[in-house]
């Protein structure tokens, strides 16, 4: 029987579940997928019950920004709200549009929801709490996420609808063009770690990799928020403007499946972020008790994500053509500058510098950078001024 | 274990089906839908060559890499020249594109 | 059989199905999508290979890039739902027997060579090894600068051919 | 190596029956009362104009074209920063040197106009 530590309670359990089986008098085999399965039942309870949490919490923050209460009717402090929203999407009526690819239109919801919880086979928890640790971990992250994207264009194609259609149009231009500074941006933590693993990239922070590619992170994060769509990025389901996006034609609970891919691509992403650059489940005394990495990285990855739901309570919708050149023109060129001077900076710091210093000229090279950007937007935006006035001087003439 | 030989057949008759694709079909993208299925066959037999000898000696995988910038490269183009072929004439039948015969 | 075995023949079969599937359906959008299906197939099994890195390049490249590009230029070149018509040429018979018997000789050239057996051991961290002779001057250095080139040369070739020029419009 | 993946396959094939699930259940419990003005296509309440498959401007595609492009480059350079502790400095200046090709494409786009939304 195995040893029971109470420093990492939830993998003793799990050896012990392997081992209760294999007393059964299964085979090894047998045992080892049992065991996964348990795991990966409760891990995809875990991932689609968040969302509901993450909801109430959204609905409650972003009421309190706007000066509204928030739900306070079902529960405590409104607190089984979502539940109340599940029992009526389950009991809408489903309506197929006329006309509808009724395969593939049941198939998209599905398959979103899929993508986003694939991502979670790779997240370390704790440094011995992590589904799998593949060897292309981080990489990884990013083609399960990336059939998300195929699930839009089903659901907006098999609609029937041209809104629908437009919308999946716009959704993925939006996404396939934001995916590149992201994929970017995950180079340069895969570079500093030396692995793809998502374990070993928590276990080289020993100085959270912000500090050293400060502007990697923050380009995750935009073009993160971006991928999922959310308010300043939300201009493909503005409510205000254009009827929804690609799922206008999805009602009751395949519309909620859709919604809660959604938002638990949103928590994902606030988990990637705190695992690659904050350190995932580090903090202190994880040495002793691994259980805690749970904690610090839950921790981490609540306030990316109230970060997130900052930005998108505060900053207004932004117009298409400038979402698409803050892709293209902005974030891609800073991304791809940032990688190369990492890449020639780091390799030309003495190997027997220890990773605080490393850290800090990396840090200061970023600076470097953010200043060097800042001026060259400064020239941009002048001539832009100047053009502008000359118009106008045209006009006034005339 | 998995002999080769399996891999290998399985890699054949993929390639034999976007073969067929790309004789038989009318439409130019499914022709080249058709030409993405042969690419692919042709990379499964390079990785399973790779595993099959030495797996320290990694020339499979990087001809492998090879082949996908080239297929992400024809399809770019081979789908932008369909793409300016239909804004031109309103049709992507292979049959139909026939400019060049006279 | 073992369970490596069983798994190779389902993922093997509905891979071809997808494929075979995508040759003959008549809607080019659902061919599209099936090619998608046989390309997670192909994944699973360069994941059966323990070539987790293709695995992962396959789907990232085919399912998240060039399936969609190919469904873009799908939406882009049609007009109603449903092709009409027939999708094959007139001497599809002569395609058919041709890969038919195409795939005839290469299996039985298949099937006749002794091949090696399957290595002992691991694979080992082929990342790294890959990472390290893509950039050695002793091995594939110079394909992988020039598939870069390439990579521009078509960015650029595509874009010169696909956007609209100005005067036009 | 492969046996790792095992998890991955559990969990995607979780994830496909925990998101059907409420989806079946929905299409269980739900009133079902089809009318053909209900099933007719969202459009702002008018009534569908056309084919519904119209084109869309070619811009949507330059952009994944340009995506396509990108990811391959990107792609390529992941072995190389698995690699890069143990790289000699030539050879990091060699990746160095394919970002910037890839830049040099970039600007060619930038350039031409492909980047901009008409």
């Amino acid at each position: 029987m195995p040893e029971v530590r109470v420093g990492d309670l939830l993998v003793s359990l799990y050896d012990l579940l392997g081992w209760g089986l294999s007393e059964l008098g299964l085979y090894p085999s047998v045992v080892s997928i049992l065991q996964k399965l348990v795991a990966g039942f409760i891990l995809a309870n875990f991932c689609l019950l968040t969302p509901l949490l993450t909801i109430w919490l959204e609905r409650k923050v972003s009421a309190r920004f706007q000066d509204r209460l928030g739900p306070n009717r079902v529960g405590p402090y409104g607190l089984f709200q979502g539940f109340a929203d599940i029992v009526k999407l389950i009991t809408k009526e489903d309506i197929t549009p006329a006309g509808a690819d009724k395969t593939v239109f049941n198939i998209g919801p599905v398959l979103a929801v899929m993508s986003v919880l694939g991502i979670w086979a790779v997240i370390p928890f704790t440094s011995t709490m992590v589904g799998t640790d593949i060897n292309v971990g981080i990489l990884y992250s990013v083609a399960v996420g990336a059939i998300g994207t195929l699930a839009i264009m089903m659901g907006g194609w098999a609609s029937n609808n041209k809104y629908a259609l437009l919308g999946s149009f716009r959704t993925v231009s939006q996404l396939v063009s934001y995916e590149v500074p992201m994929i970017i941006a995950l180079l340069i933590p895969t570079l500093l770690a030396g692995s793809m693993r998502m374990n070993t990239i928590v276990q080289e922070q020993q100085v959270w990799f912000i500090v050293a590619a400060p502007i990697a992170g923050l380009i995750f994060l935009i073009s993160g928020i971006a991928e999922v769509g959310r308010a300043p990025f939300d201009l493909l389901e503005a409510e205000s403007e254009i009827v929804a996006g690609f799922h206008v034609e999805y009602t009751g609970m395949k519309f909620g499946v859709w919604m809660l891919a959604e938002f638990l691509h949103a928590f994902t992403v606030s988990a990637i972020t705190a695992v690659v650059f904050l350190g995932g489940w580090r903090g202190p005394w994880v040495d002793q008790y691994p259980l805690l990495g749970i904690v610090y990285f839950l921790i981490k990855t609540y306030l990316v994500s109230m970060l997130m739901l900052w930005i998108r309570v505060t900053v207004p919708r932004v117009r298409i053509d400038q979402m698409n050149d803050l892709n293209w023109k902005f974030l891609v060129p800073l991304s791809l500058a940032v990688l190369v001077m990492t890449a020639l900076v780091d390799k030309l710091i003495p190997v027997d510098f220890s990773a605080g210093s490393r850290s800090l000229i990396l840090f200061l090279v970023n600076i470097v950078i953010v200043v060097a950007t800042l001026l060259v937007l400064r020239g941009v935006s002048r001539k832009e001024q100047a053009a502008q006035s000359d118009l106008q001087a045209e006009v006034n003439s005339i | 274990m998995i002999p080769l030989a399996w891999y290998l057949t399985f890699a054949a008759a993929l390639f034999c089906l976007g073969l067929y694709a790309v004789l038989a079909r009318k439409n130019s993208v499914a022709i080249l839908m058709g030409i993405e299925l042969m690419l692919n066959a042709v990379i499964v037999n390079l990785v399973a060559f790779w595993r099959y000898n030495e797996p320290v000696n990694v020339s499979g995988q990087a001809f492998a890499i090879i082949v996908f910038a080239v297929a992400a490269a024809e399809a770019a183009v081979g789908l932008a020249l369909i793409i300016s072929i239909y804004r031109r004439r309103e049709t992507v039948m292979a049959e139909e594109i026939d400019m060049m015969k006279w | 059989m073992t369970v490596s075995q069983i798994l190779f023949i389902l993922f093997a079969l509905a891979t071809l199905v997808a494929a075979y599937l995508v040759v003959t359906v008549r809607n080019l959008i659902h061919a599209a999508l099936w090619l998608v299906a046989s390309l997670l197939g192909i994944a699973a099994i360069f994941v059966m290979l323990d070539a987790s890195f293709m695995a992962t390049v396959e789907v990232v490249l085919y399912v998240g890039a060039i399936a969609i590009l190919i469904v873009f230029a799908v939406m882009l070149t049609r007009r109603v739902m449903e092709d009409v018509g027939s999708q094959r040429t007139d001497n599809w018979w002569f395609a058919a027997i041709l890969s038919g018997l195409f795939f005839a000789s290469t299996s039985i050239l298949i099937w006749f060579t002794k091949w090696p057996n399957l290595p002992e051991g691991d694979v080992g961290d082929t990342v790294l090894i890959l990472g390290k002779s893509l950039v050695d001057p002793n091995k594939y250095v110079i394909p992988f600068e020039v598939a870069s080139v390439l990579l521009i040369v078509a960015l650029i070739g595509s874009i010169a051919v696909a956007l609209p020029s100005k005067q036009s419009e | 190596m492969a046996h790792e993946w095992i998890f991955i396959g559990i969990l995607l094939l979780l994830g496909i029956v925990f998101a059907a699930l409420p989806i079946v259940v929905n299409s269980i419990i739900a009133p079902r009362k089809p009318h053909p003005l209900k099933n007719e296509t969202y459009e702002c309440g008018m009534e569908t104009v056309g084919d519904t498959w119209i084109q869309f401007k070619v811009q949507y595609y330059i952009f994944s074209l340009v995506f396509v492009i990108f990811d391959v480059e990107i792609v390529f350079l992941f072995p190389w920063a698995v690699a890069y502790k143990e790289l000699p400095f030539f050879a990091v200046v060699e990746g160095v040197i394919f970002i910037v090709i890839l830049a040099g494409g970039l600007l060619y786009a930038w350039r031409k106009g492909a980047l901009d939304w008409v």
